[in-house]
């Protein structure tokens, strides 16, 4: 798939309707093949998982990995873990960073360059570099196998893409709105939670939507700083399902398809604010 | 009893150096309550930054400024009970219009019964009654203009303050809107500071006009006074339109006597009434100030009794239907004249004019100032 | 500028922080509950972690016993990660966070000397007082050695395991063959079986060369056989040479056709299910397989398995690679009297006697390998204690699991033809060189 | 008619606040962001830092100790730590540009006038959205070398099934196609972005010119997505050099496909060697500072 394809505006060699549905198939075919082939593989037997050759479509589907991945692990208290995490993580990103990008976007500033830059510095520090240290200060706070031990964590590592899409939303928003709601009685802060961070909902949403995948989606600091069962995540949860001597796909695939339902009805509904929110112009920094 | 007080009013914005760049000299003026006063003045002359000081929007680096007796120096904005209209509307995209008006009264805490009446009284006045549950995107801008007047309303507030409302709106609308402001402050009778760079607003509108340039006053007068008695030839040139004519030349002061000598050898006598102020100013360099209804072609009746004739050639005819605008190549510029539509003239036709010398303005050409 | 539909974004974060408050208030009550039901004034509550592999099931039931024994004593099992890395990784986080939630936890038979450098194990000596010698000296001493780190009593042995070969007595009857006691001899009887039977499916051996803890046991039986070392007083003792040997034996097996070709994919369990399918004439594997060959619903070797001590390199001796598990008291622990009092208990004979019959591990104990009750149940047993008492620690040192990352990571290398010999014994060395610097 | 002022507002302490001077307020706004960093970021830097210069190892219960360059010098001999930057260095170097290419054509494609752009768009969400882990475990499955679907593809196609997991070279391939597929949809969102903000007039003005649909292609369309591009390829950049899920998932024979991230966790957490894992760290952050001024500096270059 190369850039040879088309030029991709409005149409460009990619007149007929053929090729379209040819380009959708691509695309498609892209994104679902691995989801639909593991919700293929959770309703298979783990006879015919090792039938050669291998079936694409299960001939005799089986309800039994469900009920397996319900019974060998405490999925849902899994998944409620990540939602507290992600969720959690996502708030409290949102606010610290809506506040500094106000600042950064609006308030008379001396260095706003160089405080923008240390603050989207912090994407160029790698997670598991940080593991250890941050290990020994989550040890040091007792917050090991704790909600706050990823959920500090998180929040910084977010910051930097929030406050990135908020500024440049909060720039776009005509400050004589801020100055006429002050007239009419907001204070400054007032003015930003009424006025300026509801108007700059596309931006929010997509700063939201992006802070809220990235904590869903860590694996590395919740394997290594919440390694108790009440506090596992979904994706270090779902390791747990192989044992010493066995690795037992077809749980496993009825586990990830259990975990990717949330993520995909979320996507479903929000798609659009996603998809306008990230086009509107903030991801390009 | 004083509306809007400003004291010695200066603004500093700090630069790096340690002065800072000054942007408002030490600003005094009284407003009384209920006046409708207009600040005017090119842009860049720091009326918008003296309204938002007013408005608690930008800080005062010096001197005070109270609203009914009260110095709201470090008053925010919301505590100073003023009410702002700018000039791009600021309605609350997200609100509908009863929201935009009801936001300032609920943040005050009013009943719910009592915002509905302030927003319903309101929206008669400004016949949007039937705009109230729409956004503000699904409205024209003369429309937003109002719903942006009728969000001041409802506050009642000490003091309305308009940041150039209308210089969005299209010519007819603008005219229109200007009747309804004007009207609307027949109406309330409310303090009004309102700013603009548009001369004609400031003439229609204003019982007091403030003509402001590098951030200091330069005259302050009701309409008649800036404009038949300018104390400069900044404000001169500022009002009119077209504006004022002016040449260079020269006085020529004898004992009874007074000329105006302009280049080419152009001579115009200046009226008796002028003498008194001339003692002294023989050989002065001026700059010879003329409105261009002022100008006409022929000794007829309208103007008053002296009027001094000059030569000079037809460079462009613009007939504007009621009126047509001349210009001439005379006295080595060019002047423009109002005349009657049935004028007839070709380019480069020559032409004799005649000055009403009793509506001259004579400005020392050094510094500008009136004689 | 263009505006989305009306979004609230306070009423959406306050939305938000509320169902995540609810989520966790929830999640809280749920848990206080479950506690709040055992609840009971001046009970000690001990929270007992083991293994995936454990068979938690029996623990509880045996835990019930001793909660009924013991009133006012309330114990908690949890069982954590799968495998042993696994178990120690959450271990590590827990102990080096000096995390007082887990007050006795299962360790791997090679551990005992990281618990005592790191302190993370309460010594149990203090807690016997005199009797102390009559305690220790019960255990297998080989199990007495490996849970006594310069003196000190770390953990007490839970069970033993070892390395032992499987055969298949019905094949070999079929061509007169016994037993090996030399890898070659194995090799060349494996050879014949297999050109006896003439099936693809069959392969002469199975052993674990996939980068896990007992492939450290495949590089270490003919090393071991051939008189070789690994850590000695704290410092690396190897020798290239016998290692080398012993890795072209393994190669050999490959080669020769005996073993399969993706033998590096082959794992501990592997080994099980392809013995127990009939697929394999020996097998290189720990003591949990016998039951499984013999009683296993879908097996078909019932009746047929033999089991030896592991063949020797020829002029070496014959070596089996020791497992087993301890339990440990955490020294964060908040009620350690009560929980050495639970853990003498949970290494008894008597409760390894329930372990052996009802889950087939292998005890500690001479006696209760050869207890009657105990031998209905697991015969081989018999043959298993002679295999267990010469079995051989892996290195003792508080560095184990970097010296067995080298060791295994290592073996399976060389043996999915990744990496030369030569290599990856020029790695082991610098690896367990500098883990013990 | 000011018989009936509006009444003002109670000054809270709130308020006040609120109102001080803009700096001020400015120092309060950015001050929860910034103690956040310094806990989460700065403080862990710097213990990471002079960790690398100690012998902090926990197994061996030993107290920490000054050793100076130690670390760094075990670690030039360390084999296994240049094998593993070489892996991350190939990482890299395919995902970088592959999902750069995978995403622009996706974006082209995703960017035609379709009537449904519902499940489109899903398609383009949905691997951003499988968390790595996942990706890691679902990869594994499909590169199995006996019920995989690669294998049983290339069985169809009359080509010879793979062991891909015994070969370090198709173990890095399948890593990175994995990488590549989870990394490049949202490459193919931000392009995307890009792509949107093109104005439709500039392929008209092409078009009355007599461009060909390749020329307007090389010569309107990728020059303006450029930025678009830095600023995803950065990003994108920083998390390759990070890459640990996937390869932890899909593990290939030793440690010949170990990562950087990987090496440094089992330092760490497996053998708690805190002194070398923060000297191995700090060596990563090296390599991610030396990243971004390069692409920083081509995009100042760019600017000019």
């Amino acid at each position: 798939m190369s850039a040879t394809i088309s030029d991709g505006s409005g149409g460009g060699i990619f007149t007929g309707k053929r090729l379209r549905w040819l380009a959708a198939g691509i695309v498609l075919l892209n994104g679902f093949f691995p989801a639909l082939w593991i919700l293929a593989t959770a309703f298979k037997s783990e006879i015919e998982l090792t039938a050669k050759p291998i079936t694409w479509i299960p001939h005799s589907p089986t309800l039994n990995n469900f009920i397996a991945a319900f019974r060998d692990q405490p999925l849902p208290h899994y998944l409620l873990n990540s939602a507290v995490v992600a969720l959690s993580a996502m708030a409290l990103s949102l606010f610290i960073s809506a506040l500094a990008a106000y600042a950064i976007a609006r308030l008379n500033l001396k260095y706003r360059g160089a405080i923008l830059t240390s603050i989207i510095a912090v994407s160029m520090f790698p997670l598991v570099t940080l593991m250890v240290p941050l290990f020994e200060i989550m040890r040091g706070l007792g917050l090991l196998n704790s909600y706050w031990a990823l959920v500090l964590p998180y929040t910084v590592l977010n910051l930097p893409i929030c406050t990135l899409i908020l500024v440049s939303f909060f720039q776009d928003i005509p400050r004589d709105l801020e100055n006429a709601a002050m007239i009419d009685g907001c204070t400054r802060l007032g003015a930003l939670w009424r006025i300026v961070v509801p108007l700059a909902a596309p931006g929010v949403f997509t700063a939201g939507i992006l802070a809220f995948v990235n904590a869903w989606d860590e694996f590395l600091l919740a394997l290594s700083f919440n390694p108790a069962a009440a506090y596992r995540t979904l994706p270090v949860g779902i390791q747990m399902y192989q044992g010493e001597f066995s690795f037992p796909w077809p749980t496993i695939s009825a586990a990830l398809v259990i975990a990717m339902i949330p993520v995909v009805v979320v996507i479903l509904i929000f798609q659009e604010r996603v998809v306008s929110g990230l086009t509107s112009g903030g991801v390009k920094g | 009893m004083s509306g809007v007080s400003l004291q010695k009013v200066t603004k500093v914005y700090d630069n790096g150096t340690k002065e800072g760049v000054k942007i408002i000299h030490g600003i005094d003026l009284e407003i009384t309550q209920g006046e409708f006063v207009v600040f005017v003045g090119p842009s860049g002359c720091g009326k918008s930054t003296l309204l938002r000081m007013i408005a608690g929007l930008e800080s005062i680096s010096g001197g005070t400024i109270s609203i009914e007796g009260r110095v709201v120096n470090d008053l925010a904005p919301r505590e100073r009970d003023i009410a702002m209209v700018f000039q791009d509307y600021a309605l609350y995209p997200h609100k509908n219009v009863f929201e935009n008006l009801a936001f300032g009264l609920r943040l005050r805490k009013f009943s719910e019964d009592e915002i509905k009446k302030r927003v319903n009284d309101a929206a008669a006045i400004l016949k949007i009654e039937h705009l109230l549950e729409r956004k503000p995107r699904a409205l024209s801008g003369g429309q937003r203009q109002r719903v942006a007047m009728g969000r001041a309303i409802v506050r009642q507030p000490k003091a309305f303050l308009f940041d150039e409302p209308l210089s969005n709106l299209d010519a007819l609308l603008r005219s229109e809107m200007r009747t309804e402001i004007k009207k609307l402050h027949q109406r309330l009778g409310a303090t009004t500071i309102y700013v603009t760079h548009d001369q004609v607003e400031a003439m229609t509108l204003a019982q007091r006009i403030v003509v402001l340039s590098g951030g200091n006053i330069m005259q302050v007068g009701t309409p008649d006074a800036i404009y038949n008695q300018p104390v400069s030839k900044f404000v001169a040139g500022f009002t009119g339109s077209p504006p004022m004519n002016f040449l260079q030349g020269s006085l020529g002061v004898c004992a009874d006597t007074a000329t105006v000598l302009l280049t080419d050898g152009v001579q115009l006598p200046l009226a008796a009434s002028w003498l008194p102020r001339l003692a002294g100013a023989h050989g002065q360099e001026i700059e010879f100030g003329i409105r261009p209804e002022d100008i006409g072609i022929e000794a007829g009746a309208g103007f008053g009794a002296e009027r001094a004739a000059m030569s000079g050639t037809v460079v462009v005819a613009e007939p504007l239907g009621a009126e047509t605008l001349v210009t001439f190549a005379c006295a080595g510029g060019e002047v423009i004249a109002r005349m009657p539509p049935s004028v007839n003239y070709r380019p480069g036709e020559a032409a004799t004019i005649y000055v009403d010398m009793q509506k001259c303005h004579l400005f020392d050409r050094a510094n500008g100032v009136a004689l | 500028m263009v505006m989305k539909p009306p979004f609230s974004f306070s009423r959406t974060v306050i939305r938000l922080v509320l169902m995540t408050v609810f989520l966790a208030t929830m999640y809280r009550a749920m848990h206080a509950q479950a506690q709040a039901q055992v609840q009971v004034p001046t009970q000690t509550n001990l929270k007992v972690l083991v293994g995936g592999q454990h068979r938690p099931d029996i623990f509880r039931e045996l835990l019930k016993d001793y909660e009924a024994a013991n009133p006012g004593v309330k114990v908690t099992l949890e069982s954590g990660g799968a495998t042993s890395e696994l178990l120690q990784r959450y271990l590590n986080t827990v102990l080096t966070a000096r995390d007082s939630s887990l007050d006795a936890f299962l360790i791997d038979v090679v551990r005992p000397a990281q618990y005592a450098a790191a302190k993370w194990a309460e010594p149990i000596d203090p807690y016997l007082g005199n009797e102390r010698e009559a305690f220790l000296s019960r255990y297998l001493p080989l199990y007495r050695t490996a849970n006594t780190i310069d003196g000190k009593t770390i953990s007490l042995p839970a069970f033993s395991d070892a390395m032992y070969l499987y055969y298949r007595k019905d094949l070999l009857e079929k061509v007169g063959e016994k037993p090996p006691t030399t890898w070659p001899d194995l090799a060349r009887i494996a050879k014949r079986v297999m050109a006896q039977e003439k099936d693809p499916n069959l392969q002469g051996l199975s052993f674990q060369a996939k980068a896990i803890e007992g492939t450290v046991c495949t590089f270490l039986l003919p090393y071991w056989s051939m008189g070789g070392e690994v850590v000695k007083d704290g410092k690396l003792q190897f020798d290239r040479q016998k290692a080398e040997a012993g890795l072209a034996m393994w190669r050999q097996m490959v080669s020769d056709g005996v073993s399969k070709a993706n033998v590096s994919e082959v794992g501990t369990d592997d080994t099980r299910k392809e013995f127990q399918a009939g697929r394999v004439v020996f097998g290189v594997l720990w003591g949990y397989g016998w039951n499984l060959f013999q009683s296993g619903a879908d097996s078909r070797v019932k009746g047929k398995v033999g089991v030896v001590k592991l063949p020797a390199m020829p002029g070496g001796e014959s070596v089996s690679c020791m497992g087993g598990w301890s339990w440990a008291v955490s020294a964060f622990s908040r009620n350690k009297a009560e929980t050495v009092k639970l853990v003498r208990w949970l290494s008894s004979p008597e409760v390894a006697k329930q372990l052996a019959i009802r889950g087939s591990m292998q005890p500690v104990f001479a006696d209760v390998f050869t207890d009657p009750d105990v031998l209905r149940m697991n015969p081989w047993l018999a043959d298993a204690l002679p295999v267990v008492e010469t079995a051989r620690p892996r290195p003792v040192t508080p560095m184990y699991r970097p010296i067995s990352d080298a060791l295994r990571l290592n073996t399976n290398a060389v043996m999915a033809g990744a990496r030369k010999p030569d290599a990856a014994l020029n790695e082991i060395e610098h690896r367990i060189k500098r883990a013990l610097r | 008619m000011n018989d009936r002022h509006t009444p003002t507002p109670q000054r809270s302490l709130f308020d006040r606040l609120a109102d001080m001077n803009e700096t001020t307020l400015a120092a309060l706004l950015l001050a929860p962001a910034f103690i956040f960093i310094s806990i989460i970021v700065v403080y862990p830097v710097a213990t990471l830092v002079w960790n690398s210069f100690n012998d902090v190892r926990l197994l061996t219960g030993a107290p920490s100790r000054w050793v100076g360059l130690e670390n760094y010098l075990l670690l030039l001999a360390d084999a296994q730590f240049w094998r593993a930057t070489k892996n991350t260095m190939i990482i890299v170097l395919v995902t970088v540009p592959g999902s750069l290419v995978v995403g622009l054509g996706l974006a082209l494609l995703a960017n035609m006038p379709f009537k449904w752009r519902g499940p489109i768009r899903l398609s383009l969400l949905l691997p951003w959205a499988t968390p790595l882990a996942f990706v890691g475990l679902i990869f594994a499955w499909f590169f199995h070398s006996e019920y995989g679907v690669f294998n049983d593809l290339l069985r169809r196609l009359g080509l010879a099934p793979q062991i891909w997991f015994n070969s370090p070279t198709l173990t890095m391939m399948a890593i990175c196609i994995a990488t590549i597929w989870k990394t490049s949809s949202f490459m193919a969102l931000i392009l995307l972005a890009g792509l949107q903000t093109i104005p439709k007039s500039l392929y008209e003005a092409a078009d009355v010119d007599g461009a060909s649909k390749w020329r307007q292609f090389t010569d309107i369309t990728l020059p303006l997505l450029v930025p678009s591009m830095l600023v995803a390829l950065i990003f994108r950049t920083l998390t390759a050099i990070q890459s640990f899920d996937i390869p932890y998932s899909m593990p290939g024979p030793g440690e010949e496909t170990q990562t950087l991230a990987m090496y440094i966790h089992m330092n760490a957490v497996d053998y708690l060697d805190l002194g070398y894992s923060s000297a191995l760290a700090v060596v990563m952050f090296g390599l991610s500072m030396a990243t971004t001024f390069i692409y920083l500096r081509y995009v100042k270059a760019d600017g000019k």
